[in-house]
Order: structure tokens, then C-alpha cells, then sequence
């Protein structure tokens, strides 16, 4: 039923013993000639040492402006099962938690509707549906939300919502990632589903500072899990830990990046008002810290991939903020900063860049937001800054220096 | 919840914005139970961790590797399988692992068993290599400079002890991006790899004014070398300005830049993401070129190997790759790795003074 | 060195180029034959110090402040008393204090007792506030946003203990610029105080064309804010790129920006440029504005003491300004000095992104 | 014989132990009428809260371009003894080393030709003589040349080099600033005192790492003493140091940037090559501790103010050189920088400038310099660079990875 290839190069890659990406065409090959045509495709890629597809160009889905990525080969004669391979961009449950009934659903269906080969999951966080024909695409969709499943975010909009698997099965969950994730993406579905944004808008949600989404690297706005109590000692396991040979000064207390932990051989002390939050020992002695209530999230704005004015890591813009549902403080939150950044956005230009471009000032002040110096490494250090009429009125230091 | 998939598909039916299923549906029934009520964890081999409830209640977890890219026979295979010894519970990390969730202990060393028989790569957890974040390549994209997928393979194939057996002084993220626009966060990774071009774009005149728009072809250079051609309504760019990004190729299909000869991988190293120790940090310029060599990339490799095996004789006990070369300083890197130091590596854009060394502090290492 | 100082001076005799006198001629004998063969040195007190030769000698030092601002008179009680104690060798510090070399240590009670007498301020030593290092202010600059040698001398006089007695944690620098264009090393200060403008320039339409040039003056501007303003033939400002840096009156006087009421001080924190410990830093806004309240600046003063007094009590013995604030962190220095944090304090120019804080780490203050 | 201004405010400056400037001029003012009327307008100032100095004009010196600052009042009908208040700059001696005789003979001039005024000293280290007319120029230079003195820098020249006092009277001196200054000095009088650069180039020579002339914050060129030898070590000494108090593991071992320090109570153990060079054990342990040779310079480039894009400190370009008379290597260092300068800078633009503005490598190429990673705290991060037709020629992992 479907062409096959010689594909002497790919061949090499089944050897090893990391799972094979080529196999994997292989197996869905066997049985479909779209996944026949990219295998074929990919060793003339390898041979040739470059891409063969084209500039995506616009497909959709009706009622939607986003979720469907359109590509082409540019050797459509030469390999005509990969004339159309669009990719289907599914939004995933939050923390990726899956069933075997729904993965079988979503295998069959794509075995009828597209190439039989998958991503999970593409970057973003969504399941990937890699390779299907325009007319595929209405009946496609149309059964996913039959059975509950909806498109995911693609251009210039709100991307789908992504998060660690949280409270799901971690004991560092500070906040509930997964119902924020669910929350917020229910909450956004339009912004979601519609390019309406100069640029592309992430959301990645985790539950403490040790980040397992890459929140900070990559999210426009990351919502980062901590706590403002102390943490609590189990002295007992501090020092079992120390039996079962642990180096408690040089493994814990050394690598402290406040400074703030002494141990004695049997006592471990932690003055928490240098306490940086940064989880080291509490991941280190899984059992015997543990962070306490108060529980919020840090807000930081505006990580992104080096285009255009370099990558950006994303930074602090509220120190913190309880997160209860129904969430609407950082709805109402996001909604300001959306109207702003729609508002003065240049086409293709992240929230960050914007930020960058015209001040924080602006930012926070559309925002509702103090200054406070948790926003920043160090402040200013060349003398040239900005003044309103107003801060002229100003004699903040008649208060301060009383 | 029983799925259909009806022979006939009334699309008007359709309904629109109901979002993805509800998480709950997918969480097995000792999770549900003990959601948000975790006392600890452990980690029991490479590939296997339980998580204990303050109620008692257990849950262990087998990790093995997936190339992301899957099939739907093997996404049927893991299926099968969690539905044989997890109740049909499992789920993907976000490094594209896929991760058994088992509620009765009996049944974790048959499942390991199993997984062994079939060949999965068991592993990744805890101090060590875990699996590949990485981006389509030559499979499914039409920016890529390098393959994603394969370079993948060649790594994990290379480093694959690191991720069922042996460990490091701390996590090794590696990540692969195949081209400067780098989806996926290879800009903060243990090590990292990025196709990059070195040739000028090549300027379609004829097709520029049918499939390009002006402002948004100029707007998407880094350094502002595109300027507008009127005579030809096309565009011309300053080759002294141009990178080689390939951003503007991005907006507009009449700048094509692949070139296969003078196309490659740059490396990147010691990003990380975690605020754990020190500050998230952005990876750096190790090795500004290596060809591409499909279909394993054999000097990419031996490339890794030298920063990899430096990093493993010479960081402390959790240090990450960054942390590691913060602390012995990037003379001593260069100096370790044996990799050459040149004018690439030295910034000269937006925050180029900021990289430079404002001071006398450094390390004879010749 | 017989120097003459003819009554008619014939100006064509003179040549040029003869560069400075040679050192040599005026390094003390002790210094001549122990050059360049020390071996150690040792603080008697606050304004003495020993160095000792390896050949065993020896040569005191005794260290007195100056208003950098001298006559003539007092340059010549200076040379009488080197004179009289130190075969009238004596030198400058780079702080602009005056060294009286003492090669007899019989010579050195006496001398100190002299300048007691005389009410010269003696110390400066070690690991305590030396002399601030300033710029001209209202007595020589057109550009003075503020006068320096008057609050140089309000604040040496508030913190004089520390010059002549009490010690800090390591070595306090103080420095005095009366504008942006930040004459001397303010930059690099632990505590350091600059003067500002707040207004927009005022343009002198009339004059621009007379006694301005178009592109030098264009070129000042840190933000291109200024464009040309052809009808006029002179130029427009951006009012919302302004930030009133005054660059473009140094280059222009037909773009006058002192304001009496709007300009002041601001305080910048926490630099150094040694390469000790922590390599060389930038001082960084600490106060964004007081205002100009001659003659003795109580604002000023007040605001300095709280920086100061949460320094002394904080910082661990070596720590200058820069290491203690980097240690308890920003957020930290804030909440002990009670200084508030502004808009202001937020960088948003060129280097802006590389100081925000891309982390979650940090301190709680309240 | 000189006019008398009611100076209320100022006066309240004659109060307290620091030394007044006020009393400085009121002495001069006694006698000279230009500084009575200085002290005049300035009390104005006070009063004003403005400065009442115009915009300096083109005075000058016949056969130097600088040297010399114009200086004229706003108010000369109010205060005439100040209707001309130029500047005079006065190359200082190495390390700023006097004689009584040298400085009674500077007194005497100033008192015939000028204010009774004086900076000691300047900013850029030059003696600063402040107040006279146009006409006492000439008189005053060629009495000065005369008596062996000549004029410093001034305007888009190189400013007169200067340095610390070296191995005049410091132990840690690694090369002699003094004679390093008077050469280089000697060496480029032409460029000193004939303005021909895009705008000021300064120089400054410290005899090692500790930088007691701020030549990091100030310089373009900075030229800084360092030494490869390892750290000697006299250990009874460094005992002696602990008996009498000293916590060396707190004082010295923790603060040592290199962590290359321990110490068992007895003995002091420094690992040599983790040494970043930084001074600090060596200058705490005066006596104890000893740099050897080799002994060189570390050259740094690019230091300024602010203005015009934001304050920089020097940054490393050569990371070791000998500093041998006749110093050939740095002049012909020194005067290829600057024909690079001079053909691409803009006007107003110090060299720092032009090196961000077109890169390191255009620089370093000119200089002759290789790359080095002692010239950055880290490589770049962003994956954007440049590539020359001969890099592309290039296969060097041919050899490295053999």
C-alpha cells in the first residue's frame, strides 16, 4: 500500500539504543503513504543536508484563527503523500496526565485523519498531531470536541497554557498548578483560539523556584510557586541524612546562596529572613525541610527566544500574590496588560520587548503595580532618568527623613 | 468517558472554545486522593521513584526515554502497557519522557521486566542525563538549519549510560534547536545546540513583492541590515550588518538562507532554568561552528564528549555544567576542554559591554 | 632647581614639549635608594603609616585632609612645614590629600604636633572615610547642577570622626560630581553624590544657529531625543525621550537646563574600583533627587547617614559598601536604610533588562 | 585693594574641622582681586542655587591646542575680577611628589599671573591653576617651560597620564608606574598637546590590582600591575597575624574570590592557580604575603563617564605584557589603537565607544591582538555572529578534535 524508500542514512539511526525517531516512521510508514512520503523525504533532507518544506501557509479550521500549522513540501511530485503536512496542535491536560482509552482515541483518530505520527508533545506543551491534509481538518476537529478535546494556541495569540505536574505528585507544590493551568486556559479561550495579539502570549505556571516547566526561560508570563514562612526541620532526618553519609556543610550549608544555614554535626539552623528561597536544601534533604505557609506565586514578565533583541529571561514584576480560586486578581492582571500591550505592541513584538522598549515605568503603572526593588538585581547606575509633572510636586523625602 | 469517532462527521455540530479535558480525569485514584498532600519522595534506581503521601499512601513512577516523535503502534504499545500495570495511568514529563504511574507495588518490577523485553531505555532520573528537549529539524520544518531528531540520537545513543546507569554531579540538560529561532529553551540549557547559518540570504527580487511585506521584512532584522531596494520594491541588506539569523527568511520566503555546505551546529553551555543555588543563567558560546555531518554528526559529538567529560571529572557534587565553569572561570573552560577561543565568542551586540572583563581577576592557564 | 621668575618675560624664547619635570627630583633620599624595594608598611594611626625598605629603612608618612580648593598661602604654610620636617619633601594623594614625608622619625611627634596646632585634620589612613574626591561645582563650572566643594565639606565635616578616629568596615569612599558629565570617579564610588537636572533644556531658537552645530548637538543626546527643527534652523527635543542629562548644553550654551528649584542631588551607592575581592562595580541609584539646599545640604546629609550608620552596623570587617549591599541584597538595603524604592530606581535604558531581577530568589522584607 | 562681598552663607562653610574652601578663597581674596570677586559671585550662586560660569571659550597658548580651559562670567559687570576666569592645567610630576622650593615657585607665578587659586589637583592628575586673563597666557607658559614645567592635556587630546605612587614607597608596585608615566608622557607630547584624536584618551598606570588611581573607572587605557609567580608565603608572619587577632579563615580564607585559600592554624595554604590575582590576602597580610615574578601588566581598555552611552569600566585586552624600557610593545600598541580611532571615530567619541560600536574582533585585528577569554567574564550568549570569507575557509576542528 505505501512507497517505499531506500534510506541508507536514516538506516544508521535505528542503531543504538535510544528509542529511534526513524523507526518510528518506519512503523507508521508500514501503513500510511503520508508517513511513507516524509521518510523518503527526510533521507533526500540528509543527503542533501537541508530542509525540503516550504513557508507554512495559512490553513484553519472554521470558527478558529489558530491550532493548525500549514506545511508544504517543496517536492510535492517527487513525494506527494507530504504535498499538504499539516501539523494539529491539541491542547493537552494539564501535567500531561493521560489514560489509555484517551491515547487510544487519539491514535485512532489520527490513524483515519492524518499520518499516524505524533509529538508528545511539541514545545508549547501540546499534544502534536504531525502530518494531515486541509480537507482532513474540519472533521477532524469537530470529533475532538465531540469527545472534549479542543485546539491549542498557534500565531499571535495567548499560547496554550502549560505547568509542572504540581500538587498532582510533588511535595514542593506551593500552588496549584494544575487548576491555574485549567482555570486560566478555560478563562482565555477566546484569546486562546483568536489571533488577536501583536505577538504570541505564554503562560507556564510551576509549583516552586526550581522551575521543572522552564517557566522563566520561556514564558511570557511565569507564575512561579513560593512561601514565606519559615522552613520547617526535622532535626531526626537532617541527621540520618548526615548517617547515610551526606556532607551536610559542604553539600548543603556551602552551596546556601543566602548564606543562612549553619549545622553544627547535629542541629541544622536556618535564619530565614536571609533565606533566598532557592529550594537547594530542601530538594536535597527530600523530607526533612519543607517550606511553610504563607503559599503565592512570584510574578515575572517576559521570557522569550533570542528574536528579535536577544532572549530574555523572564523578571520579577510581583514579589508575590496568593493564588485562590478563582484567580482573579492576576485575571484582571493579565487583562491590563494585554490592553496595554495590544494597545502599543508593534506587530510581532513580545510583551517584554515592549516593556523593554518603553520603560517599566509605563508597564507597572498600566499594571496597577508598586516598584519594589524584588524587580530588579541592582537599580540604575547611569544618572539619567525619567521625571513626571507630578514626581516634581513631590517632597517624598519630608516623610523619609523626618 | 467513552470516545467516539463517528463514521459521519456533521462538522456544523461542532462546538467551539470548551478548552482540554478537566486534569481529574486523567489522575489515578491514590493521586486524586493524596493531590496536594505529598510528604516526600525517593528515588529507588535511574528509572524508578516512589512518592509517599502524608496519608501513607504510595505511588511509584517508572521513567523511560521516548524520541518524542511517536508513532501511533508505539503510543498504543505504552497504553497497553499502563493499562496492564498502572490501571492505564501515565503521563510525559516536559522533556518528552513518558513516565508509568503504578498504585500497586506488586506490580513495578513486572513492568520493569516488561519495559527491559521491549527495549525501553529505562532511566533519566535524578542526578544524571535526562532526555532531549528539542525542535522538528528537517522532519517538519522549513527554517531548520541542522536535524533535530537525529542529533538527538546521535547524543543519547552517545550518552546513554549517563541516562540508565551512571551519574553526574548534577542533572546534564542537554537541548537541540534547528535553527537561531530556537523553540524550546536551548538558550538555558546544560548543553545545547543550535543550527546556524554563515552565508549572506539569498534575495529573490522577482518573488519579494508578492510574498513579502516591507516593514515586517525589515522589522525582524536583529541589526537593522535590511533596507528598502525602490527600484527593484524589493529589499537590499547590508552584509557588513547581517548575522546570518535567518529571521528575516522567517517572515518572508524570498530570502532563502539554507545553505548546505556552509550550514552547522553551534554549542552552547552552562544555562540553566531552576532558581535552585544560583540565579537562572543563559547558556554561552562554546564551539561557534561545527559542519553538518548526517546522518550522527561525528564531530558534534566528540565536540560534547570534551566539555561533558571535563564537566563530569571537575564539578563538585550539584553543580550544574554552568555552575561548574562560573566557578573555574571561562579561561579554565577553554583551558580543560581544549576548544578554541575565538572572535565568535567575544559579544558584539546589544549587551556586549556587559560580558566584557571589567577587571584584573582571572586565572593564568598558560 | 634654581626657578626663576624673570620681570620681562621674552615669550619666544619658549619651548614647548618639554613635558613634566622628572620625578626623580623630587622623591626624599630614603626614597631614591629604597626604590622600588619595599618591603612592608604599617598603620601607627588614623594619619600615620611606616614604610619599611628592605635595606631596613624606613620613611613615615603623615597624612593631612585639603579642600583640594588651595591659595597660595596655604600651599606655602604646606611648604614650610615640609620644610621644617621632611627636607621639604611632601606629595599629593590621588584624593587629594597632602603627605608630609618624613625620613627622621625624631621629626615626626613634632610635626604632628604642628599641624595639630595649626588645626590641619590629620588621618585618612586605612580603613576609614579618606577625602572625597569632587569636581568644581558653582566655583568654576558652567555646567554645575549643584555646588561640589560645599558638600564636600558638609559631609567631611558630618563624618570627620571617621576620617581622624573611628574605623568603618573597610575603607568608605565618598565623591562629589556637580553634573552628569561626572567629572572624576563617581561612577565607581561607595557613596557618591551627583547633581541633576529635572526639566526639559530651554531652547534658544534665536542663538541655536549662532553658536550651536546641528550634528555635534544631536550626537549628545543619549537617547536621540533631539531632531532638527528646520524652520527654525535650530532643533525640536522629545519631551518624553529627555532625561534631562544636560549633554547637550555641554555642547551647546544655546540649551540652558539649570532649573534652581527642580535641580538637586542624587545619591549613588555601593561602586569601587579596585579589583579586591569582588571585581570593580558601578555605584547604582540609591536616592533619585533631593533638593539644592545651600549653603550645608541638610537633605543630603541626612540621607548619607542613613546609607552610612546601616553600613557600619551591617557589614562584615572588609566589606566595602558595594560587597555588604550585594550580600544582604537590594531589597535588604532598602528596608534597613528606610530609603524608599521609586519608579526611578528602575533602569530603562540601553543596558535596562540586564538588571532586572530574572529570579526568584530573594529576600522577604515585610 | 580688593572688593569686599557680605557672604552670610558662605560663611557658614568656614565652620567645622574639615579644611574650608571658603577660607582658601578669602585668603587669596585678601590680595588678589579676581578671587574677591570669585568669592563674590559664588556667595550669588548660593543664594541662586545656579551656577553663573558661561560656556567656555578658545583661549589658548601659542603652539598648543590645549592645555588651557576658557572660562568667562555670566555677571562680568557685577564681578569684573572674574570676567576672565581661565584655567590653566600644569603637567603634574609622576606620583605627585613635591619639594618646597617647586612649590613656592608655582605660588609665586600664580600670585604675579593669576588668582591665588589652585586645584591640587585636577581630576585627570594634572595641577590645576584656576583664575587668570588671556593675557597672562603666554607669560605664564613660557615662565613655566622655563623652570622645566609644561602644560597638561586638555580637549580631544590625550590627557596627561598619571598613576599611583608605585615603587616610590608601595610593596605591592609590579611595575614602575612612575617612569612608565614620564616616558609614555615624554613619548606622545605631540599627542598631548595638540589635539587630534575624535575626542580625550586617558592613560593610567597602577602598580597592581588594588588600583589606588581608579585607572579602571577612568582610563581609556588602563595599565594595571599584576604577576605570575605564585603568592610567597612567610608563614611565622602570618602567625604573628593570628596571634595578635586576626580570624584568618573569616578575614582571608572566606573572602578570597578564588576559594584557592585554606588554612589548618598553622599554616596557610594558597593553590595558586585558582588565584584570581585579586590582592586581597596579600594586602590584608601585609608583610606575610609577596607576589613573584614574572611581574607585567594587565591592559585594559575603554573606561568613562556616562556620557554619551552609559558609563564603562576598562575591559581586558591584553591579559599579560612585560613593561620593559623603552615599553616599545605598548607604544606600538598605543599608536595603532589610536590610527584605528582616528580613521573611524566620530567626533565625540572616546575609543571605548568605537570598539562597542564596531566590535572586538575589528579592534583586536588592528591591535594585532589574538581573542582571549581573560577579555570577557563570559562568552556571548545570544546565537548571532559574524563570519569573514577566510573563517569559512577554516576547518580548525580538523585539529582539536583529532
Amino acid at each position: 500500500m505505501t512507497k517505499k524508500y531506500d534510506t541508507p542514512l536514516l538506516d544508521e539511526l535505528e542503531k543504538g539504543p535510544f528509542p529511534s525517531f526513524v523507526t518510528e516512521i518506519k512503523k507508521a510508514a508500514a501503513k500510511n503513504a503520508m508517513a511513507a512520503d516524509e521518510l523518503g523525504q527526510l533521507e533526500k533532507s540528509f543527503r542533501d543536508k537541508v530542509t525540503y518544506w516550504k513557508h507554512g501557509g495559512i490553513v484553519g479550521v472554521r470558527g478558529y484563527g489558530g491550532g493548525v500549522i500549514g506545511r508544504y513540501s517543496q517536492l510535492a511530485d517527487q513525494f506527494p503523500g507530504v504535498a499538504h503536512f499539516h501539523t494539529v496542535r491539541v491542547n493537552q491536560p494539564s501535567g500531561l496526565f493521560y489514560n489509555s482509552e484517551t491515547i487510544r482515541f487519539i491514535c485512532d483518530l489520527w490513524d483515519k485523519y492524518g499520518s499516524g505520527l505524533t509529538n508528545f508533545h511539541g514545545s508549547t506543551g501540546d499534544m502534536v498531531l504531525l502530518g494531515t491534509v486541509t480537507d482532513n481538518l474540519e472533521p477532524l476537529a469537530t470529533i475532538l470536541s465531540l469527545n472534549g478535546f479542543d485546539l491549542g494556541g498557534s500565531g499571535s495569540a495567548m499560547r496554550t497554557p502549560s505547568c509542572c505536574l504540581g500538587p498532582a505528585r510533588c511535595e514542593w507544590a506551593m500552588i496549584d498548578t494544575l487548576d491555574i493551568t485549567y482555570d486560566l486556559t478555560q478563562e482565555f479561550q477566546d484569546e486562546l483560539h483568536r489571533p488577536q495579539f501583536p505577538y504570541k502570549f505564554k503562560i507556564k505556571t510551576v509549583g516552586c523556584p526550581v522551575d521543572c516547566n522552564a517557566s522563566i526561560a520561556r514564558a511570557d508570563l511565569s507564575i512561579i510557586g513560593t512561601w514565606k514562612g519559615p522552613i520547617a526541620i526535622d532535626q531526626d532526618k537532617v541527621k540520618d541524612y548526615a548517617k547515610k553519609g551526606m556532607n551536610i556543610q559542604e553539600e548543603i550549608v556551602n552551596f546556601c546562596p543566602g548564606k543562612c544555614i549553619t549545622w553544627d554535626g547535629n542541629n541544622l539552623t536556618i535564619n530565614n529572613s536571609d533565606c533566598l528561597h532557592c529550594m537547594h536544601c530542601i530538594t536535597k534533604l527530600a523530607g526533612a525541610l519543607k517550606p511553610t505557609p504563607p503559599f503565592g506565586a512570584t510574578l515575572l514578565i517576559g521570557a522569550k527566544a533570542p528574536f528579535v533583541i536577544g532572549a530574555t529571561l523572564s523578571w520579577v514584576i510581583v514579589p508575590f500574590m496568593e493564588m485562590k480560586p478563582p484567580y482573579q486578581e492576576i485575571k484582571d492582571l493579565i487583562r491590563n496588560m494585554w490592553d496595554w500591550w495590544n494597545e502599543y505592541g508593534k506587530n510581532r513584538e513580545r510583551i517584554g520587548e515592549l516593556i523593554i522598549r518603553r520603560g517599566m515605568r509605563e508597564f507597572l503603572e498600566v499594571c496597577g503595580l508598586e516598584p519594589t526593588p524584588e524587580m530588579v538585581r541592582e537599580p540604575r547606575n547611569d544618572p539619567f532618568w525619567f521625571w513626571t509633572e507630578e514626581d516634581l510636586e513631590k517632597k517624598p523625602w519630608e516623610e523619609y527623613l523626618k | 468517558m467513552p470516545y467516539v469517532i463517528p463514521d459521519v462527521v456533521d462538522v456544523k455540530q461542532r462546538k467551539t472554545d470548551i478548552g482540554p479535558p478537566h486534569y481529574k480525569n486523567f489522575l489515578p485514584p491514590v493521586i486524586q486522593k493524596n493531590y496536594g498532600d505529598w510528604k516526600t519522595h525517593e528515588i529507588l534506581s535511574p528509572g524508578l521513584m516512589v512518592h509517599i503521601a502524608n496519608s501513607g499512601d504510595k505511588i511509584w513512577t517508572v521513567r523511560v526515554a521516548s524520541p518524542r516523535l511517536l508513532s501511533t503502534d508505539t503510543l498504543r504499545d505504552i497504553a497497553d502497557i499502563a493499562e496492564k500495570y498502572c490501571g492505564g495511568y501515565f503521563r510525559f514529563t516536559t522533556r518528552n519522557n513518558v513516565e508509568f504511574l503504578v498504585s500497586d507495588e506488586s506490580k513495578v518490577n513486572p513492568l520493569l521486566d516488561e519495559l527491559k523485553a521491549k527495549k525501553y531505555m529505562i532511566g533519566g532520573i535524578g542526578s544524571r542525563v535526562s532526555n532531549i528537549v528539542h525542535t522538528q529539524g528537517w522532519i517538519h520544518c522549513h527554517s531548520a538549519a541542522v536535524d533535530a531528531s537525529a542529533l538527538v540520537k546521535a547524543l543519547m545513543d552517545e550518552f546513554a549510560d549517563y541516562f540508565t546507569t551512571k551519574e553526574t554531579p548534577n542533572k546534564v540538560r542537554f537541548a537541540v534547536a534547528c535553527c537561531t529561532n530556537m523553540c524550546g529553551a536551548v538558550h538555558c540549557s546544560d548543553i545545547a545546540f543550535v543550527g546556524i547559518h554563515r552565508k549572506l540570504p539569498r534575495i529573490d527580487h522577482d518573488n519579494f513583492k508578492n510574498l513579502c511585506e516591507l516593514p515586517t521584512t525589515m522589522a525582524a532584522c536583529p541589526t537593522a541590515a535590511i533596507t528598502p531596494d525602490p527600484a527593484k520594491k524589493s529589499i537590499k541588506i547590508n552584509a557588513e550588518k547581517c548575522m546570518y539569523c535567518g529571521n528575516c527568511f522567517s517572515v518572508c520566503p524570498a530570502l532563502p538562507i539554507a545553505d548546505p555546505e556552509n550550514d552547522g551546529v553551534a554549542i552552547v553551555v552552562g544555562g540553566k532554568v531552576g532558581n535552585l543555588r544560583k540565579p537562572p543563567m543563559f547558556s554561552k558560546l562554546a564551539v561557534a561552528y561545527l559542519p553538518n555531518t548526517p546522518p550522527r554528526w561525528p564531530e558534534v559529538i566528540k565536540a560534547t564528549r570534551k566539555i561533558f567529560d571535563a564537566y563530569v571529572a571537575g564539578a563538585k557534587k550539584h553543580e550544574r555544567v554552568g555552575e561548574w565553569i562560573e566557578r573555574i572561570g571561562w579561561e579554565k573552560f577553554f583551558a580543560v576542554t581544549g576548544l578554541p577561543f575565538t572572535f565568535q565568542h567575544i559579544d558584539d551586540w546589544t549587551y556586549a559591554f556587559k560580558t566584557f572583563r571589567t577587571t584584573t581577576q582571572f586565572k593564568w592557564t598558560k
